[in-house]
């Protein structure tokens, strides 16, 4: 997919150029940063991270897999030990909270790989090494008719670099 | 976030300035920093040096191990009923180790403590090798050490199931679901770095591996805008993980009888003596890095003074808790308990108990004095201290408390023998092993976030960071105090900026 | 992204593996059943304990295994008994020459047939014999149709969640008396007994 | 039974036990190795009765030592695997001592002689029956005539038939009588009491008694025939309130001693002086200044001696004036008995036997022959036997082991043992105790000496017209009772003893006494020596199971020791531990002190036991790399020193072998840790060791923790807290069970099982247990418990040979231990009045069991019937469940004591052919403990459902109970009230151990009674204590 990058080292100009884009109806942006920074956050208002929704699902079903397998288990074949219920949830809570903590937190990371799509096998066009290191880049995914737009709009604010990707 | 503007008189400088903002005034901007910390990737013949030792100290302890499998748990000091003795005082000091980590990179995440930002890194790492060296000491303990499956829950032809009320199997829980999270936790935080990494790696092996680390990570705000709500989630998830996990481990000894195990107060006295711990060893491990790799601007005496705060706090709740152990035995009127503490430290076993005490008590108190807590010199030396005295905290809690319980008739002594030190020395060679590789392979500090506190290159500078800079450029206690060390650790440090 | 349908794949492989390791687990993998080894002498059941019908001698088992419902121990028939009737039956064939060399008249040089163990349960397991072939377990139960069987192979994993199965749901020795294979007619047109013979599955009753 | 088997299925059986491994499940392998099947071997004839995998039993008879109990062998599958008293029979009633369980290992002892051997110049090998039998008739030929009169035959003593007929044989030979020789007998007690009261040993009435006095008599420890004294002893004491009192004179407190109420502290050869006091022969002042003992302390006793009617007086007799003691000491005696112990007729006096050992010093003697006794090494060696011994041509051995007579011999023959041969003894007068052998020889190279003497006979023509029959067997059973009718001899056999008596032997009359060396007194101690409650005079060493077992004094083992009072020990500086040189006129020995409140700061006390040893280690003697350990076998080689070294022999007439002397003690600068499984001796007011005075039965009991912590789900009793049955179950049997759901699967009271309807417990009466420890070794038997002691069993791992070293360790693995706590004398100063409490700890069995919960696999558990469960197979080695017991009766495996390629391995061929089929034999890093003997539950269930019926009460019992001498330990069912068990547990002695920890144990013991001096004497510290 076509579109133009834009490397810029003053982290100011990068921001003023995504918000002209922005209005003049440049929608598919992508932003570069070595280190995530709230200025780019506010530029782009994106929605927040859907991470949250994972999480609770996993911790909740951690939750009840740890309660179930150790009451199931000790009623599998009750035994008793230093006469103590077959089956008590005061102990079991440990279990409950541990496995919370491991599915929760699995899927959480589940979650970051799903939602911003990596692992990923190709890098993708348009990106540069310099992105993670000081360098922030402005990726205009565009049509080659606006694409002569796009470029000026960011050699205007300051882009150290300019190319096209196909 | 410092908001006193006014210049300050060189002669009386602000040797505290808020650690909650860490500010890195000898950091100009994001390449510095990338090319600082790779720089610390460079093998040395020195690093080679201490791989090979530790190596060697593994082999020594495997080779115990072996011929312990073979001709049974008799060759270590076991002296019944001192059932419990050098494995299982070694599982707990190497968990105990492994706290400091996840605390340092989550709970002080959560609490946006800024000085964590420089040596997060490192304690996570050591986390993860400490709970790694840990974990093997169950098993090695086990008189059937193959069978150690069978605390797994797993279906099998025997149905029948671990013993779920037994703490050993919360133990497994437990030490599983730490490991398993604060290794990932460790990588996730590794990503963005190793994307670095790839990008600035020549070798085309090397660039190899660390594109497959890297998982293709290309640094795009979705991906980031991802990565922090996760990473939070991470840290949220960790906290309360690393209070439970050696809560649990203190059950081992709270849910017995045994007199001086069967108290209320073990949990909060577990993770408080872990977290002094881990602080210990993070000291131990931070100080030479920062000196050897130069990379006194990073992790700034502002930064040590922070930890050392931290430590002495979890040093007096240590010692409260010594103390509380005392009078809750003197105030029960139990005699097999009265006569036990009796014993801890005045009878048979009073060298270990003074050990411990004076170790992990009197000494830390040295960090009351300023002066000291900014000397990277004394830290360190405390820290082997610390290390020294809490292996003696679980040596008390384990060994006096079987040598004398409640049958007279079986009251005894105990000698660990050669196998045991063997095996406790293959454990340090196998953290070591583990930790040396990784600071040679990985960037020891976390490049993206140490961006973050880095003011970016900007068309119109911000007001806000100039009085920023102004104001570091003052107060700038760090490289004087560097200086002020006779041929310390940091003098060689002070020439870097 | 196709390369990310690509790395989805991973979750489900990692899903097979457990189920595998699940799989295994149940299977009683490490039991030895269906073990058939070569025995010294190569004694045929059906011959003796075959029904007549397919021309055997439909001997009893118990006339051989003679202490299996007095002892824990079954017990191996003495050369001897072996020798009670090969003295004047069949004393050609090749076998029985074999057998006849063992049991040597007495002489000092006879020598105990080694037969080769096919059932074994482990040395920490109790298996008294008696109690189950009173209670009316039919040998065949546990050792498969002996009697139809060229050469004997280990017919049950005997495992310990075969033995506990079997203890805990109880046993009806209807479906016993139908694994005898002996008149299947009778055996099948019997409902199975409501009541079934349940035995204890405290741990300690076969491991001390 | 044995005797009507066709000679052809013996042959045939002895062939099928070398290949038995295979088919006797769990004997000989290693637990949870699941090793490849291996082989069924079958019998080649069937033998009739025996049913493979059930065991037989056969009632015989015990030779351990001349008491000769009646005893009946479990044998199983051709092999003994354990023996019990034979309850039917007068003298033991069913009851057995540690020494008499080890005879089985004597029997598979590992060094046994396989074959007869001869030595030609100067080295030992191995011989053909023929070559032996051909080398003894020839040299029997040369001594032939007046030379033969001077043979000398020396026999272990044994009571029966057999003297006379081997008396008969030496006469056929022209040769004198044979000298029946038993050296740890009380020789002057026996003349004593020939003189006194017409018979060699009363059967003692002490229930009749209102007062025991002992002087030196150590009757629970080997003085006579302990087993029965200790029988009548303890249902004396069971009377309680009307309970004799019980009072020791001597200079060191025996195990007797410590079960006295009082110790008189006399002076060694001072009790003479106080009875001759007591007689009224001269007054308290003299007899003070002999005795060692403060005037006003006779005064009192003989105030007491008068006050109280009748009184058992008892001497022992060791030392210079051993008969005149028990002389005095009969004419003290009030309680006579009409009852005798027969078993001691015929012991030689020792002035026969130092008169043959001075004719063989001139070079008289042509020939001599030993049987099972060993004078070179129990005899003091002032005697110098060996050197006299060596002047004798030609010498013959009968032994079993290769012990340190025999190893001066020309030529062994070795015998037969018990368990493996014809015999018989008349223990009780008027009553034949058949000895008929359990099983088929262990090893083919060995005979029994009659069928030997019978085989010499016959090759000589002049003989053997004598000698008709083919064998002793024959010849025996013809003369006993019923003349070998077979269907009396039946019933007799399967009873083990008949009415009638032995084939007497006329005892020829006192040589003429010899003078005495004298005895130069070196040093400013006394030194006594007494005979070890374990070993006897040494001949038990070579059992690991003797070894293995502490001294119930001293707790001590695998070792030799010299008992010092902390005073003189404070005064020379000597600690526990330290190597003490004992030095005097006749020798000097090395042994590590062992600080001891019971003997007089005056006296030096080193038991009998130890201390054998050789110059040659070993003989190869066979292509089989299998090797003569000499002196006296692997078990008892170099493991300390022999006490006999330093003590002058007696040899006037009656009176002990062993003469009074002194000794100086010395260090040496060395120290060991002292091989004991002692912790703190003091209980430290723990009510682990409860008692109460006469005084206070029936007074209202007060209780150390009215309200104790937690809660208690049971109602409460006087005695008891609540009732056992309930506590047996803890939780599961409580009220509110049922609504905690506790009550699930086989826990459900209604379940098919039926398992919930017992509740296994155990009583032990602390007022009975004398602390004699044979429960101990009957524990070992029966549950295949592995000895750590031994030299070897930590060499490899510790690279140190010290016998013991795992039990410095605290390895030792026994499940039934005996506790021994002092009471009293805390300052170390030499006091009269401290106390000593024994009591048998065991695993209890917890209701609650805090053992349990930690387990992380299930290994174990609480069984609806009541037992605390451990699964061997199932443990993985956390020793979690140690830690959390507070009564530590857990034991784990830290070698691989069953694995038989190991150094550790415990049961060397053929030892392992003892192991009880029906115990798994623990492997490596598991767990294991006191089961309730589970294996003897199964049996009882087993039969009972094969016969249809449920398990009767009392129908069977554990091993501990089974051979308790003292009958203090009760097992049974304790929520069926027919059992016995339930008679003891409301008992207002009764107490459970730690109480307070609420682990509502099922083991239950009754407090010790103790009888404090009449109050106008009272005696303090004699005040029973908590």
């Amino acid at each position: 997919m076509p579109g133009i990058i834009g490397a810029f080292s003053e982290i100011d100009s990068a921001v003023e150029a995504i918000e002209e884009l922005r209005r003049t109806r440049f929608n598919e942006l992508t932003v570069y940063t070595p280190t995530p920074r709230h200025e780019f956050e506010h530029a782009l208002d994106a929605p927040p991270s859907r991470v949250r929704i994972f999480t609770l699902i996993g911790g909740l079903c951690g939750a009840t897999f740890g309660y179930w397998i150790a009451v199931w288990a000790s009623r599998y074949w009750p035994l008793v030990v230093g006469g103590k219920p077959i089956a008590s949830w005061v102990p079991y809570t440990i279990f409950g909270f541990e496995v919370m903590v491991l599915i929760g937190s699995l899927s959480t990371v589940f979650a970051l790989f799903a939602l911003s799509r990596v692992p990923r096998l190709t890098m993708t066009v348009g990106y540069d090494a310099r992105f993670s290191g000081g360098h922030f880049g402005v990726w205009v995914n565009t049509t080659s008719d606006r694409a002569k737009e796009a470029a000026d709009l960011l050699r205007r604010h300051g882009a150290v670099e300019v190319r096209h990707e196909a | 976030m410092a908001t006193a503007a006014s210049p300050y008189p060189a002669s009386e400088q602000r040797p505290n300035v808020p650690s909650a903002s860490v500010r890195l005034p000898a950091v100009a901007d994001y390449e510095q920093v990338d090319r600082e910390i790779i720089a610390t990737l460079r093998p040395t013949l020195g690093w080679f040096a201490l791989l090979a030792t530790a190596i060697l100290c593994l082999l020594i302890g495997i080779s115990a191990w072996t011929y312990q499998i073979y001709s049974g748990l008799g060759v270590a000091g076991y002296n019944p009923p001192v059932m419990w003795g050098v494995y299982i005082i070694t599982f707990v000091f190497w968990i105990g180790i492994g706290h400091a980590g996840t605390l340092i990179s989550a709970i002080l995440y959560l609490f946006r403590a800024g000085f964590r930002t420089s040596i997060y890194r490192c304690a996570e790492a050591m986390t993860v090798f400490a709970v790694m060296t840990a974990g093997l000491f169950p098993i090695l303990h086990l008189g059937r050490p193959w069978k150690f499956f069978w605390l797994i829950p797993y279906p099998n032809w025997r149905l029948i199931w671990p013993q779920f009320k037994s703490p050993l199997v919360w133990d497994v829980f437990a030490i599983l679901t730490y490991f398993t999270v604060s290794s990932t936790f460790l990588y996730i935080g590794l990503i963005p770095d190793i994307a670095t990494m790839r990008d600035r790696e020549t070798n085309p092996v090397r660039k190899a591996i660390y594109s497959a680390l890297s998982l293709g990570w290309r640094n795009s705000d979705r991906e980031w805008r991802h990565f922090t709500r996760a990473y939070l989630f991470l840290a949220a998830f960790s906290t309360p993980l690393v209070l439970s996990v050696h809560s649990v481990v203190s059950f081992d000894f709270a849910m017995a009888l045994t007199p001086g195990w069967h108290a209320t107060i073990f949990p909060p006295y577990f993770v408080a003596g872990a977290i002094f711990s881990g602080m210990g060893m993070v000291f131990t491990i931070i100080i030479p890095i920062r000196k050897f790799f130069k990379l006194q601007h990073y992790v700034t005496l502002n930064d040590l003074d922070a930890a050392a705060k931290m430590t002495l706090f979890t040093s007096l709740i240590v010692g409260l808790a010594y103390l509380t152990e005392f009078q809750i035995a003197w105030l029960s009127g139990n005699k097999y308990e009265q006569q036990y503490f009796w014993n801890r430290v005045f009878g048979q076993w009073a060298w270990a108990a003074w050990i411990m005490i004076i170790c992990n008590m009197v000494l830390p108190m040295s960090l009351f004095s300023q002066k000291l807590r900014r000397n990277p010199s004394w830290l360190w030396i405390l820290s082997l201290f610390i290390n020294l005295g809490m292996w003696f905290e679980r040596f008390v809690i384990v060994v006096p408390s079987l040598s004398h319980e409640f049958e007279p008739w079986q009251w005894t002594t105990y000698a660990p023998t050669w196998v045991d030190y063997s095996i406790l020395l293959g454990s340090f060679g196998w953290f070591f092993m583990w930790f040396l590789l990784f600071c040679k392979q990985l960037p020891i500090m976390a490049i993206s976030e140490l961006k973050e506190v880095v003011p970016p290159k900007r068309k119109h500078p911000h007001p806000e960071e100039f009085e920023h800079s102004r104001d570091e450029g003052i107060a700038h206690p760090q490289v004087t105090g560097e200086h002020e060390l006779p041929g310390g650790l940091g003098a060689a440090g002070g020439g870097t900026h | 992204m196709t390369e990310r349908r690509k790395w989805t794949a991973i979750p489900g492989l990692l899903a097979l593996a457990i189920g595998a390791v699940v799989l295994s687990a149940y299977s009683g993998a490490s039991s030895s059943q269906n073990r058939q080894p070569v025995q010294p002498i190569n004694f045929p059941h059906p011959k003796h304990a075959g029904p007549v019908a397919q021309g055997g001698m439909g001997l009893n088992c118990l006339y051989c295994h003679n202490t299996a419902n007095k002892s824990p121990d079954p017990g191996m028939p003495a050369v001897q008994t072996c020798m009670g009737c090969h003295l004047v039956v069949a004393g050609n064939k090749p076998e029985i020459v074999k057998l006849a060399k063992y049991y040597a008249m007495g002489a000092p040089t006879a020598k105990p047939i080694p037969w080769v163990r096919i059932h074994k349960v482990p040395e920490y397991v109790r298996f008294p014999h008696f109690r189950h072939v009173n209670a009316g377990v039919t040998c065949q139960t546990c050792h498969g149709q002996v009697q139809t069987m060229d050469r004997v192979y280990q017919y049950s994993s005997l495992n310990m969640g075969w033995c506990v199965k079997c203890h805990v749901n109880g046993y009806d020795p209807k479906e016993g008396l139908r694994a005898t294979g002996y008149d299947t007619t009778t055996a099948m047109t019997e409902t199975p007994s409501a009541e079934r013979k349940r035995a204890r599955y405290d741990c300690a009753n076969c491991h001390y | 039974m044995s005797e009507h088997k066709p000679a052809a299925t013996q042959v045939k059986r002895r062939e099928f036990l070398k290949v038995l491994g295979a088919t006797t499940a769990a004997a000989s392998a290693a637990a949870c190795v699941p090793e490849e099947t291996g082989k069924l071997i079958p019998y080649l004839v069937s033998p009739d009765q025996t049913v493979p995998g059930v065991s037989t039993y056969y009632a015989t008879l015990c030779r351990e030592c001349s008491a000769s109990c009646g005893v009946i062998a479990e044998t199983r599958d051709g092999r003994a695997i354990k023996l019990e008293g034979n309850p039917e029979h007068p003298l033991n009633k069913g009851a057995l001592c540690a020494r008499g369980q080890s005879a089985l290992q004597g029997l598979y002892n590992p060094d046994r002689f396989r074959s007869p051997m001869i030595k030609s110049a100067g080295a030992w090998k191995a011989a053909t029956w023929d070559e032996a039998l051909t080398l003894l008739s020839q040299r029997l030929g040369e001594v032939r005539g007046g030379a033969a009169q001077s043979a000398v035959f020396l026999n272990q003593h044994e009571s029966g038939s057999f003297p006379a007929f081997l008396d008969g044989w030496l006469a056929s030979y022209g040769m004198r009588p044979h000298l029946s020789v038993d050296f740890e007998a009380d020789t002057a007690a026996i003349e004593a009491h020939r003189r006194a009261y017409g018979m060699s040993w009363p059967r003692w009435n002490f229930a009749d008694a209102k007062l025991i006095i002992s002087f030196g008599a150590d009757f629970l420890d080997g003085w006579g025939a302990s087993v029965a004294h200790q029988l009548d002893f303890a249902d004396a004491r069971a009377k309680l309130a009307s309970a004799p009192r019980f009072i020791y004179v001597g200079p060191r407190r025996s195990l007797t001693g410590l079960n006295a109420d009082q110790w008189i502290a006399s002076k060694p050869s001072g009790e003479l002086a106080i009875a001759n006091f007591l007689l009224g022969r001269g007054d308290a002042n003299t007899a003070s200044q002999t005795s060692g003992v403060p005037a006003a302390t006779l005064q009192r006793l003989a105030q007491e001696f008068a006050s109280a009617k009748p009184v058992l007086a008892l001497a022992g007799g060791r030392g210079d004036n051993g008969l005149e003691l028990a002389t005095a000491v009969a004419s003290l005696n009030g309680v006579r008995s009409a009852e005798g112990i027969t078993a001691f007729d015929g012991i030689a006096r020792q002035s026969d036997v130092l008169a043959a050992v001075e004719r063989m010093r001139s070079g008289q003697v042509a020939a001599a022959f030993v049987r099972g006794a060993n004078p070179a090494y129990a005899l003091p060696k002032s005697a110098r036997f060996a050197e006299a011994f060596a002047k004798v041509p030609f010498k013959v051995s009968f032994s079993m082991y290769p012990d340190e007579t025999t190893e001066l011999c020309d030529l062994v023959l070795p015998d037969l043992h018990t368990l493996e041969s014809w015999g018989d003894a008349e223990s009780t007068r008027g009553t034949v105790t058949l000895q008929q052998p359990a099983m088929d020889p262990v090893f083919a190279g060995t005979r029994a000496t009659a069928d030997v003497l019978i085989a010499v006979a016959k090759k000589d023509p002049a003989t053997a017209a004598r000698y008709p029959d083919a064998e002793y067997r024959t010849w025996l059973l013809r003369r006993l009772p019923g003349g070998g009718n077979p269907q009396t001899l039946g019933s007799e056999l399967a009873k083990g003893f008949a009415s009638g008596s032995t084939l007497a032997r006329t005892i020829p009359a006192a040589a003429p006494a010899a003078a005495s060396p004298a005895a130069a007194a070196t040093g400013d101690l006394f030194l006594v020596t007494y005979p070890s409650a374990t070993l006897g005079d040494g001949r038990g060493a070579n059992k690991p199971w003797l070894q293995e077992l502490p001294d119930p004094v001293t707790k001590v083992l695998w070792s030799s020791w010299a008992e010092i009072h902390p005073e003189t020990a404070q005064r020379l500086g000597i600690e526990r531990g330290d190597i003490v040189e004992v030095r005097n006129a006749f020798g000097a020995i090395r042994v590590p002190a062992l600080i001891y409140l019971g003997v007089r700061p005056d006296t030096v006390a080193v038991p009998m036991g130890q201390g054998h040893s050789s110059p040659t280690q070993t003989s190869w003697y066979d292509g089989k790399d299998r090797a003569v350990q000499w002196g006296y076998g692997r078990y008892a080689r170099a493991i300390g020193a022999n006490a006999l070294d330093l003590f002058p022999v007696r040899s006037n007439s009656g009176g002990g072998f062993v003469g009074s002397t002194t000794c100086a003690i010395s260090k040496t600068g060395d120290h060991v840790t002292v091989v004991s499984t002692e912790g703190s001796a003091r209980q430290h007011d723990r009510g682990i060791a409860q008692a109460i005075s006469v005084n206070e039965i029936g007074a209202p009991v007060e209780r150390e923790h009215e309200k104790p912590p937690g809660d208690a789900p049971h109602q409460f009793l006087p005695g008891l807290r609540s009732p056992v049955a309930a506590d047996a179950q803890g939780e599961l049997g409580s009220p509110t069970a049922r609504d905690r759901g506790i009550l699930q699967g086989m826990y459900k009271p209604d379940h098919a099982s039926g398992m919930t309807r017992r509740r296994w417990a155990m009583t032990v009466d602390l007022a009975r247990c004398t602390g004699c420890s044979a429960c101990v070794t009957a524990c070992y038997a029966e549950n295949n418990i592995p000895t750590v002691g031994a030299p070897w069993q930590n060499g490899v791992v510790y690279a140190q040979h010290q016998p013991g070293f795992n039990i410095t360790r605290g390895r030792e693995m026994n499940w039934l231990r005996l506790e021994r706590y002092y009471e009293g004398a805390e300052d170390g100063r030499f006091t009269e009045d401290f106390e000593a409490r024994f009591v048998p700890m065991l695993c209890q069995h917890c209701g609650n069991a805090p053992c349990e919960p930690v387990c992380p696999v299930y290994a174990t558990y609480h069984a609806p019937d009541g037992l605390n469960v451990q699964v061997y197979n199932r443990c993985v080695g956390t020793r979690y469940c140690s830690n959390n017991c507070p009564y530590k009766v857990r034991y784990f495996n830290w070698f691989g004591y069953g694995e038989p390629d190991r150094a550790q391995y415990a049961f060397p061929e053929p030892l392992n052919w003892q192991l009880n089929p029906d115990v798994t034999v623990r492997t490596k890093g598991v767990m294991e403990k006191c089961t309730f003997c589970v294996q003897r539950i199964r049996e009882a269930e087993h039969r009972a459902a094969s016969e249809q019926r449920t398990v009767a009460a009392d129908e069977f019992t554990t091993a501990c109970a089974a051979a308790c001498p003292s009958r203090a330990i009760t097992f049974g069912d304790a929520a069926d009230a027919t059992w016995s068990v339930n008679k003891f547990v409301e008992d207002e002695r009764a107490y459970h151990v730690f109480e307070e920890l609420n682990t509502y144990t099922a083991v239950v013991y009754l407090k010790k009674v103790n009888h404090p001096a009449a109050p106008a004497a009272q005696a303090p510290g004699a005040e029973a204590r908590r």
